[in-house]
């Protein structure tokens, strides 16, 4: 069998906990399955997700990493996501230019009342990343060990 | 090193039919620092919270980690029961096994591994808890209202009447607002100001209640329970304590060409004026731009001719400080501008006029001493067009999108009281929709077209042409006939949309209180928290949070009321502990934190700090935790990790992500 | 003295690297460092300094030293691997073969530091004469002959053919795996391009700097100077010099976290660090002076004051071309003997 | 040169400064060092020439906490350098006394490709010449002035210095090159290129914290690699993603501060160019938020501190390809 | 799916759901009386994709094209839009499509005043 079957990703998944988190539980109240290879972090806001956290992430084996936040506009904190915005934009695209393939992460707004834009954004976010394989590229950036 | 217990829920078959929670509790104790760990039917029922307890008793927990449904839920509930059994509510983390795991997986050992992965997170996070206490901040029991209307007004004399001293800060001359300039009120027909004066001399005869008019709010700093602003008294010229209010100033003032505010500038008055005859106070103000003293240094008429030497050309603006415990903005609204609607000939004939213009014209103190009359020729008007929704849910940047929601009940007051007091006079409504939903409304609305035979007409006006004649020619459809109107009129009404006043902006920046696209503030919960802003200790009275007519103004001007005293209550604030913190040895004082801060929550001082030894004045951010919402925004734009927030530290998130990824 | 034409040390290298890992001067995006060798590195023996000194070889940036490992509750303890098997290091210049003698005085004296051990006990040096000094070098002030290197096995380019000389029983056996690729040598060529090598180090600027003042006494007489505050300044508290240095042999130990454990391992650390030594009650060394101090008057006075007078700078210049402020140990050199202190 | 020493004399012997920040002669025309002189005799060790590409902002933030006024030459680029550094409060513009100091573009001494370099001829300021006479131990050889220039003076950011008290001597505007011609070229690369370019660079990374260490935007007090804060460790590492982790981190942090000095690359002992990795983000906000130079005024909010309601979402990345 | 609601919608770029029924298309009119499906119909037919009776309708042809139901529409519906929009699918069913912008120079003759050329495009910009 081809790889991509047995290809079992880690997915990290920083949610905020207003609407994102909220949207996530929606989908589970509602039975919305997603692949079990996501696991959500709670997070106040989309702007507490540090790059580095992302980093991290995928130096301790993430496959991809997904961060969902209020819909620009509604944040809790009226401001907050539209800085983890610019952050996020700036952070994907440094990874492009190093050479990571570009989706391996992402972001998406999900509000509390998009249970099924949750279900569908992992469904899709797993997918993409079986596609993509294991996370090779960000594992060779281990240099010289 | 923490001593862990580990709690695994079953939730009844919720989590048990699809999680190996006996699976969980043997993987849980293979965790470092878990010395406990046991599932249980339902951990969050009384019996479940003991278990708890007798856990913290007997194995000395320090940390808990409850594997259950999300922390959304009961993450309080449990929290509340290990303060119970005296352990640091902040100890406790949840592992949402739920909704994240139980609900939406199928095969058992699938949940199975992610619950343990899930908890796994959670006691790597628990690892790196640390107990947090809620801070305190105490609370300055005065209040301040923004706005004299109606709402300021009400939420004012509540304020003061549960005991706390309350400023009203308006802006005009005179407290009343927008009420005092209305003839009648639907859907009673009560004058409007026999119901509004009372309340107005009430506030100025409150002991709690002081009231700043022709002031303005000049700078707003502090938090909840501890606010400090700047109100900028504007010089008014006369003497408040000497002046009798005799109006002789008034009537000698030989400047007389000022277009008249009150009257919407339909008639003029002098250049010191009261704005009505029942303002509060009845103390005049010199209009220093129209003022011949002021533009020409001679004149000095109101000077000589008053008696109590109350006239004092002298006067400076003053600004005063005050500390408040709560804020409350109730700034109340204006008529858009009609500078964009051409078709409708506003501006262009006199005898197009909006409602707000009709509503002095009807009114006895007004330009034309209550006679419905032209404005052009002063002849009555047989034939009165009025047209709804002018700007009024309007998707492009003419109007506004949304209904202004008194427009169709002030229209029928209108309509009726004209064929009540003229019967000789026609009136017709172009409407799109007649929404009337409110006690009594309806009922309203159907007696004026069926008592008082208002013709009331299903579709709109294109187009109003002034006609040589002197009357107008309004083109316009019945959708129910089919039939395109050209309808002769001597006089045409606006139901001009309303908006916030166009001051909001400087207000909401001043609060940090966000605004909607409308200029409309917005609330802490659009169903929950109504008369809340999300900034703590900012509460919304009136049209500034949304339109509304008077008795939901006073309805919404007593919560805010209720919330204001719920405040000022209580002495001491409880803030929330997950708040953003500074570590001063890192801090190197650049505020980009404070830059992003939405709740200027964060502020610089100079300190002496002992750096292992090296001791130097440094500027470090100081977090206000009483303001701090714990949103984190500051933690990532800090570049030495100085910022860091409790309860979701860096160090926690990471521990989470490294248990995830392990 | 045997030799081997230039054109061939290809064959040279593969047969070296069929016994022995190899490691030698190898350019990689556009730097020469130490490297392990394959068929398509890019073997550069001309670039004069490597960037980094070899010390890597045997006391690398990073190594492993165990690892801790959580099982049923229980931990469980991997020691690394020590080094078990022979390699090469080819190309060593004269001041760097000086500098794994620094660094053997250190980890070698008691107790002795097994990893190293393990690493010098395995390691062949084949060292490399130096044929075009540069402007940098002072390595004769420290009595090092650039034309004469140590090591187990000594080489010399001249003209298109590498001189080889076989100095150590080490030597002698990898000069035996290869002997098919060598031939008998004239060693008077080699003499010649010796005096060449010399009569060029004579006129470098700094290869007749004087040392006077500096030794064990130092440590007394300077480390009061006023001279420090001047000459630290300008330094970024960067590890460059540390790093590229031969004899720096400070390193830091540090665990990371595996998930279910921990990895021990150390890695070089730098004494211009602000964290070096730091302690559960701080730092010893407050400043950027007294660090600065304290890397001079290491390799100048504390070191010579514990190995019988012998100095820890070799004289590579490295941290003369490397400081982003351009300091170096030749500028604090010179100011003392400014000084005449 | 005599002009700036006359001028800084004047100034200390006036006691309107208390000390003068600038560069000290060394060994050799090209080892000058930055340095502090508190009195006019020891001025005579003062100089400016070619080789002073050295960013005396950074030494500014110390100076700031002395006692009196400091007198700093600054270069046209060094100005936005300083203007940065007061925006974020970390240099009191009070105490500096800023001579701006003209500029006819800096010289490395690692392009003047030859060995045993002598002595360098023609480097001076003002009279610096078009070719440059360099003498080896192993013969002379002429090299122009321009190809031994730093990367940066290339894609010079003009003449005009952001901020002075004083002006001293002529400038050049040096820019030949389209700064962002190297960052878009790597950007045309297939995914596999950029990998490959960026693994062979940055293997190279020894860890020394110089690039960080001389970095005017990266004036922590102590930096989050050097810090517990997020168990990242700052020294190298057994898995060496952290390397990587590391050059991400710190173009990150200085995105949007970064005036693009390019003293990162100008003293990596391993020239990695590491000013890639800043100009990347450059482009990125220039071409997303709108053109931004950090530093051209004071008090200006950053395009990372900053927002617009209708930013572009992180998916752009993916659609640009 | 109706096809030709479809185009007209694609055409016109209109989207009729936004409508609110106020009428004051048809109040703007000044061909009201002289259609039979008037201005604020035009909307309804699209929404309910009746556009034969709309293709077939005299409207189109005693429409004036003057805007003024586009110009003052509150929701930004534009029946003007629409009904130019139907005459498009009209000469299309009668099979004259597209006029590409490359053919435009050859069909132009010399004796074409530039302004008409001018005054289409301005108007059917916007």
């Amino acid at each position: 069998m081809s790889m991509n079957t047995e290809f079992r990703p880690t997915i990290v998944a920083f949610c905020c906990n207003w609407c994102s988190y909220a949207g996530a539980d929606l989908a589970g109240s509602s039975r919305l399955a997603y692949p079990a290879d996501v696991k959500i972090i709670r997070v106040p806001c989309s702007c507490r997700v540090n790059p580095m956290f992302i980093l991290r992430a995928f130096e301790k084996g993430a496959d991809g990493v997904i961060l969902c936040g209020c819909h620009p506009g509604d944040c809790h904190y009226s401001t907050g996501n539209y800085y983890a915005r610019r952050r996020m934009t700036l952070l994907f695209s440094m990874l492009d230019y190093l050479g990571v393939e570009n989706g391996r992460t992402r972001v998406e707004w999900v509000s509390a009342a998009e249970g099924v834009k949750f279900s569908e954004t992992m469904n899709s976010f797993v997918e993409k990343i079986r596609s993509l394989g294991p996370n090779v590229r960000l594992g060779d950036l281990r240099c010289k060990d | 090193m923490q001593r862990i217990g580990v709690f695994v829920c079953h939730c009844g078959s919720n989590i048990a039919a699809t999680v190996d929670v006996k699976k969980v509790v043997e993987m849980a104790l293979k965790e470092q620092g878990v010395v406990h760990a046991e599932d249980y039917p339902y951990m969050c029922s009384e019996a479940g919270q003991s278990r708890i307890g007798e856990a913290i008793a007997q194995k000395g927990l320090t940390g808990i980690v409850v594997c259950s449904c999300s922390p959304r839920m009961h993450e309080a509930t449990f929290r509340k029961a290990a303060e119970r059994y005296g352990l640091n509510p902040y100890m406790v983390e949840i592992a949402n096994i739920r909704e994240h795991c139980s609900w939406i997986h199928k095969d058992m050992a699938e949940a199975t591994e992610k619950a343990t992965i899930l908890m796994r997170a959670a006691v790597a996070k628990v690892h790196l808890n640390a107990p947090l206490q809620a801070g305190e901040s105490m609370v300055t029991k005065r209040a301040l209202v923004i706005g004299g209307g109606i709402a300021g007004i009400q939420t004012a004399i509540d304020i003061a009447d549960a005991g706390y001293k309350v400023d009203i800060v308006e802006k005009t001359p005179s407290i009343g607002g927008r009420m005092s300039q209305l003839d009648k009120t639907f859907p009673t027909l009560d004058c409007s100001a026999c119901i509004l004066t009372p309340k107005m001399v009430e506030a100025a005869a409150h002991e709690n209640i002081t009231i700043h008019t022709y002031s303005e709010v000049e700078k707003v700093s502090g938090f909840v329970g501890n606010f400090t602003v700047d109100i900028r008294k504007k010089a008014r010229m006369v003497d408040i304590d000497k002046c009798t209010g005799c109006g002789v100033c008034q009537e000698k003032c030989p400047s007389k060409k000022t277009p008249n505010e009150f009257n919407r500038g339909l008639n003029n008055r002098s250049a010191i004026y009261t704005p009505f005859a029942q303002a509060i106070p009845n103390v005049p103000v010199i209009d220093t731009t129209a003022c011949i003293k002021f533009k020409t240094g001679k004149c000095g008429v109101c000077q000589k001719v008053c008696q109590a030497g109350a006239i004092d050309y002298t006067q400076q603006d003053e600004i005063i400080t005050e500390n408040y415990g709560a804020i409350v903005v109730a700034t109340g609204f204006d008529t858009i501008k009609l500078d964009k609607y051409g078709e409708y000939a506003y501006g262009q004939s006199k005898d197009v006029i909006t409602s707000l213009e009709l509503e002095r014209v009807m009114n006895a103190a007004g330009p034309t001493k209550g006679h419905l009359e032209r404005l052009s020729d002063g002849k009555a008007p047989k034939e009165i067009v009025f047209i709804q929704c002018v700007g009024s849910r309007c998707s492009d940047d003419r109007g506004k999108p949304y209904c202004s929601k008194i427009c169709c009940m002030y229209t029928a007051k209108h309509a009726m009281l004209i064929r009540d007091k003229y019967p000789d006079t026609n009136v017709t409504v172009f409407y799109i929709d007649v929404r009337t939903p409110g006690k009594n409304f309806d009922e309203f609305y159907r007696r004026a077209v069926e008592d008082y035979g208002v013709n009331y007409i299903k579709g709109q006006v294109g187009k109003v042409i002034p006609q040589a004649d002197g009357s107008l020619l309004v083109q316009g459809v019945d959708l129910l006939d089919q039939k395109q109107i050209l309808k002769k009129a001597d006089m045409v009404v606006l139901a001009t949309a309303i908006e916030p006043n166009p001051d909001v902006r400087k207000i909401a920046t001043m609060l940090t209180a966000s605004i909607d696209t409308n200029n409309f503030l917005t609330e802490a919960h659009p169903k929950l928290r109504p008369v809340e802003s999300p900034t703590a200790g900012v509460f919304l009275s009136g049209v500034r949070q949304g339109p509304k007519d008077i008795p939901e103004t006073v309805a919404q001007a007593g919560a805010a009321a209720v919330k204001v005293i719920g405040l000022l209550a209580k002495d001491k604030l409880k803030t929330n502990p997950c708040t953003a913190k500074s570590d001063e040895l890192l801090c190197n004082g650049c505020s980009q934190c404070a830059n992003v801060c939405p709740y200027g929550a964060i502020s610089y001082e100079t300190k002496l700090i002992n750096d292992h030894g090296i001791r130097e004045d440094r500027r470090v951010a100081v977090v206000n935790s009483a303001l701090c919402q714990g949103c984190g925004a500051c933690t990532v734009t800090c570049p030495s990790g100085a910022m860091d927030l409790q309860g979701f530290s860096n160090r926690q998130i990471l521990a989470e992500v490294d248990a995830i990824c392990r | 003295m045997l030799k081997i034409k230039r054109s061939d040390l290809g064959t040279l290298f593969a047969k070296i690297a069929e016994n022995n890992e190899l490691y030698l001067p190898v350019k990689a995006a556009g730097k020469t460092n130490f490297a392990a060798w394959d068929q398509d590195a890019d073997v550069d023996l001309d670039t004069l300094k490597t960037v980094k000194s070899p010390k890597d070889a045997f006391f690398p940036q990073s190594e492993g030293l165990y690892s801790c490992d959580r099982e049923e509750g229980k931990i469980k303890i991997t020691a690394e691997k020590l080094q078990d098997a022979p390699f090469v290091v080819f190309g060593i210049r004269a001041c760097d073969v000086r500098g794994i003698a620094v660094l053997d005085k250190v980890f070698l004296s008691q107790p002795v530091d097994t990893y190293y051990a393990a690493r010098r006990e395995h390691g062949i040096i084949v060292s490399y004469a130096c044929g075009a000094p540069e402007t940098s070098c002072f390595c004769k002030v420290f009595g090092i002959d650039a034309a004469q290197p140590e090591g187990d096995v000594v080489t010399w380019m001249v003209g298109e053919d590498l001189y080889w000389d076989a100095k150590t029983e080490k030597g002698q056996k990898l000069t035996a795996q290869v002997a098919e690729l060598l031939t008998e040598a004239d060693a008077a060529l080699v003499a010649a391009e010796q005096e060449k090598i010399r009569s060029i180090i004579e006129k470098l600027p700094n290869s007749h700097l004087s040392l006077e003042g500096w030794g064990a006494e130092a440590a007394k007489t300077r480390f009061d100077s006023p001279i420090w505050e001047q000459l630290y300044k300008p330094c970024l508290a960067c590890g460059t010099c540390t790093f590229v240095c031969p004899t720096c042999q400070c390193y830091d130990i540090k665990d990371y976290d595996t998930g279910n454990g921990v990895k021990r391992y150390r890695c070089w650390d730098s004494c211009m660090y602000s964290d070096f030594t730091m302690m559960a009650h701080g730092n010893n060394r407050t400043s950027q002076m007294q660090r600065f101090r304290q890397r001079f008057l290491h390799k100048l006075a504390y070191y010579p004051a514990n190995n019988d007078g012998m100095f820890s700078c070799v004289g590579c210049g490295r941290c003369v071309d490397k400081c982003p402020s351009h300091l170096n140990i030749v500028k604090v050199i010179k100011a003392f003997g400014k000084e005449g202190k | 040169m005599q002009r700036l020493i006359d001028r800084a004399k004047a100034l200390l012997e006036s006691g309107e400064v208390a000390r003068v920040l600038g560069w000290r002669k060394g060994e050799n025309v090209w080892d000058v060092e930055p340095a502090f002189f508190a009195s006019p005799e020891e001025l005579s060790d003062f100089v400016y020439n070619g080789f002073c590409g050295a960013n005396l902002s950074k030494y500014m933030i110390e100076a700031s906490k002395l006692e009196g006024k400091t007198l700093v030459f600054l270069k046209p680029c060094d100005t936005y350098s300083f203007n940065q550094l007061t925006t974020e409060h970390r240099v009191d513009r009070e105490t500096a006394y800023i001579v701006g100091v003209g500029c006819k573009g800096k010289l490395k001494i690692e392009n003047i490709d030859a060995k045993g370099i002598l002595d360098v001829q023609g480097a001076g300021y003002p009279d610096a010449s078009e070719i440059l006479t360099v003498k080896t131990l192993y013969g002379d050889k002429e090299v122009s002035y321009k190809d031994a220039m730093l990367e940066r003076c290339h894609v010079c950011k003009g003449k005009e210095h952001m901020v002075y008290d004083e002006l001293i001597g002529e400038s050049v505007d040096t820019c030949d090159g389209d700064r962002f011609a190297e960052v878009a070229k790597i950007e045309a690369m297939s995914p596999e290129e950029k990998f490959a370019y960026f693994q062979s660079e940055l293997s190279k990374c020894i860890r020394c914290n110089a690039c960080r260490n001389v970095c005017p935007a990266c004036s922590c007090r102590k930096c989050v690699f050097d810090s517990n804060k997020f168990d990242s460790a700052q020294k190298a590492n057994t898995i060496s993603f952290e390397e990587k982790m590391f050059h991400i981190i710190r173009a990150f942090h200085v995105a949007g501060r970064c005036t693009d000095c390019g003293e990162c690359s100008r003293v990596c002992p391993q020239g990695i160019p590491l000013h890639l990795f800043n100009r990347k983000f450059i482009k990125d906000i220039d071409s997303l938020y709108g053109t931004w130079q950090a530093g051209a005024e004071v008090d200006a909010r950053g395009p990372l501190t900053n927002f617009r309601t209708d930013d572009a979402e992180p998916s752009i990345v993916t659609k640009r390809g | 799916m109706n096809k030709q609601a479809e185009l007209i919608k694609e055409i016109s770029g209109v989207n009729p759901l936004k409508c609110m029924k106020c009428g004051k298309c048809s109040a703007s009119c000044p061909s009201y009386n002289e259609m039979d499906i008037k201005p604020h119909q035009f909307v309804s037919y699209v929404q309910n994709e009746d556009i034969e009776a709309l293709t077939a309708s005299k409207s189109l042809y005693k429409c004036l094209s003057c805007f003024a139901c586009v110009e003052r529409c509150p929701r930004g519906v534009k029946p003007g839009k629409l009904i130019d929009a139907a005459r498009q699918v009209v000469i299309r069913q009668r099979g004259q499509e597209y006029l590409s912008p490359d053919e435009v120079p050859e069909l132009l003759d010399e004796e074409t005043p530039q302004q008409l050329l001018m005054s289409a495009f301005r108007k059917y910009r916007r």
